[in-house]
């Protein structure tokens, strides 16, 4: 297969396409997953290639339908659980946390929950406090949960082709901004390992550490340092259970900067924890202190303005890059 | 439908057209792009069972309502301006053009918020209950959902503890026959829910959203037995005349369903009984139809010209005032660079 | 209790018997000190529900229980000492030590898992019954949980998923009076729950407990339709002799409730019906409980023995092997503080 | 009033005593609070004082208990919800996190929701992964959720009744081993107001930073070091939002090291978000990178040896300032 446009939302259709061809043990459950193919269209159509027994439309209970997917993966299917909204996750945390992300261990190693959740968060479209968050520090802190936030169409299928294979919980994380997102990409060809973060842009001067749309993001503002001389390197972390401390480690001890981008609230996310291994693994390499360039630690507001205000944009990281380097 | 001089029809009619009428300016400032996004659900099909309901009920009884709450709002006496306002996102909005139309709320009328979480607002009317009962106040709390909720847990929760605590306590379920394309008994087995709200003690009743007497008379008792202590639930039953969102074109419902479904038709069904009733003329209608039509049609100009929330609006109201806000990120950032 | 010769009666005694005697050993357990931790749920009084509804299951069959499941599984088949040491916290425990008294689990046997969440383990059922319908396995999955869990909103999700997927699952309530110190009708005005099953297009029954024979019979119909695909829902009233855990007094409950309470006692029931229909004779019993006494003596003598985990088992199968692990908190210090 | 010896459980009954006879809107909605006085004995008696309807014994429907004092607060109550466990968080998160905490944001400031989240955590009774978490991360978060995690009896005293007096939701969590725990305390003395650490223990050559339970573990190993003349000045947080960044900078740049203690899971937990903080804060000052002692990255343990090793002890604390001083 050759490169070829691809969309976000297509690379993980046929991620799931393809994954369920080759293994007939995946099912799909969750609200709208079926007839009607997704809020967001990503499994549009495959009810017509695989059948209601496969694509299987949820009443709307987030609570069961995690713990039906938990209690399917105990016993022989690899289920796909689908959350519409990641905000949908304080009703199924106690199925993900407490169930799925623990009976391995509670079990003493007797039974694992191949199961994968599948939802998408982020903000993009006016939807409001309660439809716009990025919650995946909740997920990251929990042990036994793996973690997949892809930034590229090609990530996003071939994360989730991984994520289908392995032996513990996944929770795969989409963005609602990125899934029109086209981009030229082969399929076929080899992408790094799960767990590995890939660099998207190179740079001596700066690590800039992203996931997901803040990738995209980074990626702007890099393009905009070049321009005035400045090599920023730009991270795309990919995973975050399990972290990459290695990448990150390799970039920072040769830039001597680090700027950590994400779209979640500042205060005790994702953001933190990358801050606090970079200044823990990289001490002796730093220049300046870690930045963090995070989401405000406010409820994400409908109005489109302030929306956009909530979030990072490449303007600030620019700035702030710039301001470190004093140029 | 018989006559029932005792009803008030006229009222009703009115609040329905109001509704119908809002909902077609909201479609609208969509369509201009001037609404804050797409996440739109229109009432159109429903507005029996927001006017009925809310006619059952005093101004000081409190409700929340799901995502699809415009109708029962306004049949609590909104103001459309404040409301388009809010659906633009806009400053002079009923949340500051924070909340959006899923999150319209206003406790001066009792309005104790629209909700995005399916099922997120129920456990609320149980709390105002508590309060109402332990504050002696003479007040109702009315929690209006869909049938898409009846299968989320925490309805049952709720139910469960009001009939314990006996609050004065209503749970309306406005059964639009869809949840997004789930149709409803693609969902459960079981569509009576009335025997779910009954197996857990509550009073019950279900009647049909078309005939907006029918609701006000269902209603009534329910509302009069929780405001004595004796929650109740009522299913109404009506039909979701257009797509689940504004980018929703319903390819999962027939042609010929829809069409059976529009014609359960609240506002045609209350027009041609005040005529046959001689409550009303065509004439008097069309005028009162107009008439609505142009202060629904100032509603979009009032949400065109106002002004955005303000920059800073961003930090406000997270806490209380006077209480620790949160940091921007830039104050943030200018410290922590112009240290290092 | 008239005679039922085709009902296995002394077998269902001698896995009462061997429950309760488990459970007394428990109790010893942790007043010997030996017991990790005091969170330890007896199910004496509510043997007749363990041994009746597994009684009806066929040995391909799964379940998931409460925290109050020790009975349940014994009634299964599990092996007192690997039990023993579980709850003792001990590496030859069926979770390694890891899980306790209320996360036992043993896929061999069918135990999907036990859990110290109320109502935790109710949707697993749901989750397995989907698997044997899809992968074509004759298999029923049971979920047996408390009182306490009817108010939980996850049952209700879990039994409309069940029948409106037609899978074979059954779902049991114990209903031994009490959630902690709350009696049922403290925590509920529906104290009939098959009524809420029945409303959700579930099969229903209701037993008495204490009659261990009535429960298998109420129970076998029930599996033998959930096998069908026609999910059920049996509601078992007993009564907890005990306090809810080993620290549990019940100054919460009257001296002459208790006394009525314990008189309803599964164990008592059997042998004499065993010696009435001259299945048995006291004598042969007296000899079968003190063989069941040694047997569950030596459980802890087992348990007592048996060696801790390994330190490094902390950091064991929080993952699958050959999976990155957690790295323990001394190797990141090592590393950090060797650089600095 | 003078010093008298009261436990952290019995300061709390009394704070809840005092808070409810003060303020007639004061109610306490939650599993086993009245007849039986609560699971830990924290609302003993209390029934006697103030009746069943100010203590209502509410069924096992926690997201059900949250949703409704939600609901009264904002409507004239006061309400403090309990959750028996803090581990139950998952099945109420949603009210707490997508109603309570964004409904004064999404509603344009017109109503606060003035309610008390009243749970506890940790670890030390060997109650399994389902029942020994520190799951603060996970509120603070979230934008709109004050919270408050005493170490002490007259803390445990003092901010549950400021938390009773607060416009917005304050998430109060216990910890379950400190309930027996006894101290000469006079409830009458005034303590830091709320927002603002304790400096529990004095000291020049290293800040370690900690809160609920660990506030004592820390201590324990000041003790330790002092003995060998290294000074500890150890910090008690008190409340983790809003966080005291103030308190922390002044230590930190007088003593130049810094290790931060916590119960909960290290990765993407409290600890990191206070080192990122710290390495942003007082970059120049540091001599060492921030260290963060944590519980370590699995489910805890049923077996009491491994629940002691999955969580932070004194003895590292020792060791790792030795290791960071080199003495
Ligand atoms: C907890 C939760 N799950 C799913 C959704 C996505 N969603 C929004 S509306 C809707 C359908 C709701 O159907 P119903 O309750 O019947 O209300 P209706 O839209 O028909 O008025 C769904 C699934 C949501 N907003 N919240
Ligand atoms: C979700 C949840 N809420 C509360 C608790 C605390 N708790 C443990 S057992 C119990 C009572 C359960 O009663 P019931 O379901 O009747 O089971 P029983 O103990 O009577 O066997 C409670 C409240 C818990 N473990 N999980
Ligand atoms: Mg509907
Ligand atoms: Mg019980």
């Amino acid at each position: 297969m050759t490169a070829a446009e691809i969309t976000y939302r297509d690379a993980l259709r046929q991620a799931l396409h393809d994954a369920m061809a080759a293994d007939d043990s995946i099912v799909v459950i969750g609200e709208e997953v079926g007839r009607y193919g997704g809020a967001y269209g990503v499994t549009k159509d495959l009810i017509g290639t695989f059948g209601a027994e496969r694509l299987i439309d949820a009443p709307i209970s987030e609570a069961g339908i995690v713990g039906a997917a938990v209690g399917a993966a105990m016993t022989g299917l690899r289920p796909v659980a689908e959350l519409m909204y990641v905000d949908f996750l304080g009703l199924a945390l106690d199925q993900l946390a407490n169930q799925a992300a623990k009976i391995r261990t509670m079990f003493g190693g007797q039974i694992g929950v191949p199961m994968v959740l599948r939802t998408q968060g982020g903000t993009g479209r006016s939807a409001g406090a309660q439809h716009s968050q990025s919650l995946e520090a909740w997920v990251m802190h929990i042990p036994g949960l793996r973690l997949a936030m892809p930034a590229t169409a090609a990530d996003a299928y071939h994360l989730l082709r991984h994520s289908l294979t392995m032996p513990d919980p996944v929770v795969f994380i989409e963005h609602k901004a990125l899934y029109a997102r086209k981009e030229r990409a082969d399929l076929a060809a080899p992408v790094p390992p799960w767990g590995q973060a890939a660099i998207r842009h190179a740079g001596d001067d700066v690590t800039i550490v992203a996931y997901s749309r803040m990738v995209h993001t980074a990626l702007d503002a890099a393009a905009q340092l070049q321009t005035s001389g400045i090599g920023a390197e730009v991270i795309d972390l990919r995973t975050l259970n399990p972290l990459d401390v290695a990448t990150l480690r390799a970039s920072v001890e040769r830039t001597g900067r680090a700027v950590v981008v994400s779209e979640a609230h500042l205060t005790a996310g994702v953001a933190a924890e990358l801050a606090a291994r970079i200044g823990e693994e990289c001490f002796d390499y730093l220049e300046d202190p870690v930045i963090r360039i995070a989401g405000e630690d406010v409820p994400v507001p409908v109005s489109p303005g302030l929306e956009a205000a909530a979030i990072p944009q490449p303007g600030l990281i620019v700035e702030t890059v710039r301001r470190m380097l004093r140029r | 439908m018989t006559a029932r001089p005792n009803l008030p029809l006229p009222t009703l009619y009115r609040t329905m057209r109001r509704i119908r009428s809002f909902e077609e300016r909201v479609a609208e400032l969509y369509v201009r792009g001037l609404s804050a996004g797409s996440m739109l659900h229109l009432s159109i099909g429903e507005e029996g069972a927001a006017a009925g309901v809310c006619a059952a009920l005093r101004p000081e009884d409190s409700f929340t309502t799901h995502h699809r709450g415009h109708g029962i709002f306004l049949a609590r006496g909104a103001d459309p301006n404040r409301m388009m306002a809010e659906i633009a996102g806009k400053a002079s909005g009923y949340c500051a053009g924070k909340g959006g139309s899923m999150h319209i709320a206003d406790m001066a009328l009792g309005h104790l918020g629209a909700n995005a979480i399916v099922g997120g607002g129920i456990p609320h009317v149980v709390g105002a209950g508590l309060s109402y009962r332990r504050l002696k106040q003479d007040r109702v709390s009315v929690a209006f959902f869909g049938d898409g909720a009846m299968q989320q847990g925490i309805l049952y929760e709720s139910m469960n503890m009001a009939t314990l605590w006996d609050l004065p306590v209503l749970f309306v379920c406005i059964n639009n026959q869809y949840g997004m394309g789930t149709r409803v008994d693609q969902a459960t087995r079981s569509v009576d829910f009335t025997q779910r709200a009954a197996a857990l003690g509550l009073a019950t009743g279900t009647v049909d959203g078309a005939d907006v007497e029918e609701v006000l008379t269902a209603a009534q008792p329910l509302v009069d037995g929780a405001r004595a202590g004796r929650p109740g639930f009522l299913a109404i039953s009506c039909y979701r005349f257009y797509g689940h969102g504004r980018m929703d074109k319903s390819p999962y419902r027939a042609a010929d369903e829809e069409e059976a479904g529009r014609r359960r038709d609240p506002l045609a069904a209350a027009r041609l009984a005040l005529v046959a009733r001689g409550l009303s003329s065509a004439a008097a209608l069309d005028a009162l139809d107009a008439e609505i039509a142009r202060e629904m049609d100032a509603s979009i100009g009032f949400a065109g010209q106002a002004p955005p929330p303000a920059p800073e609006a961003l930090f406000r109201d997270v806490y209380a005032d006077g209480e620790p806000a949160p940091e921007p990120l830039r104050v943030r950032l200018d410290r922590v660079l112009a240290e290092s």
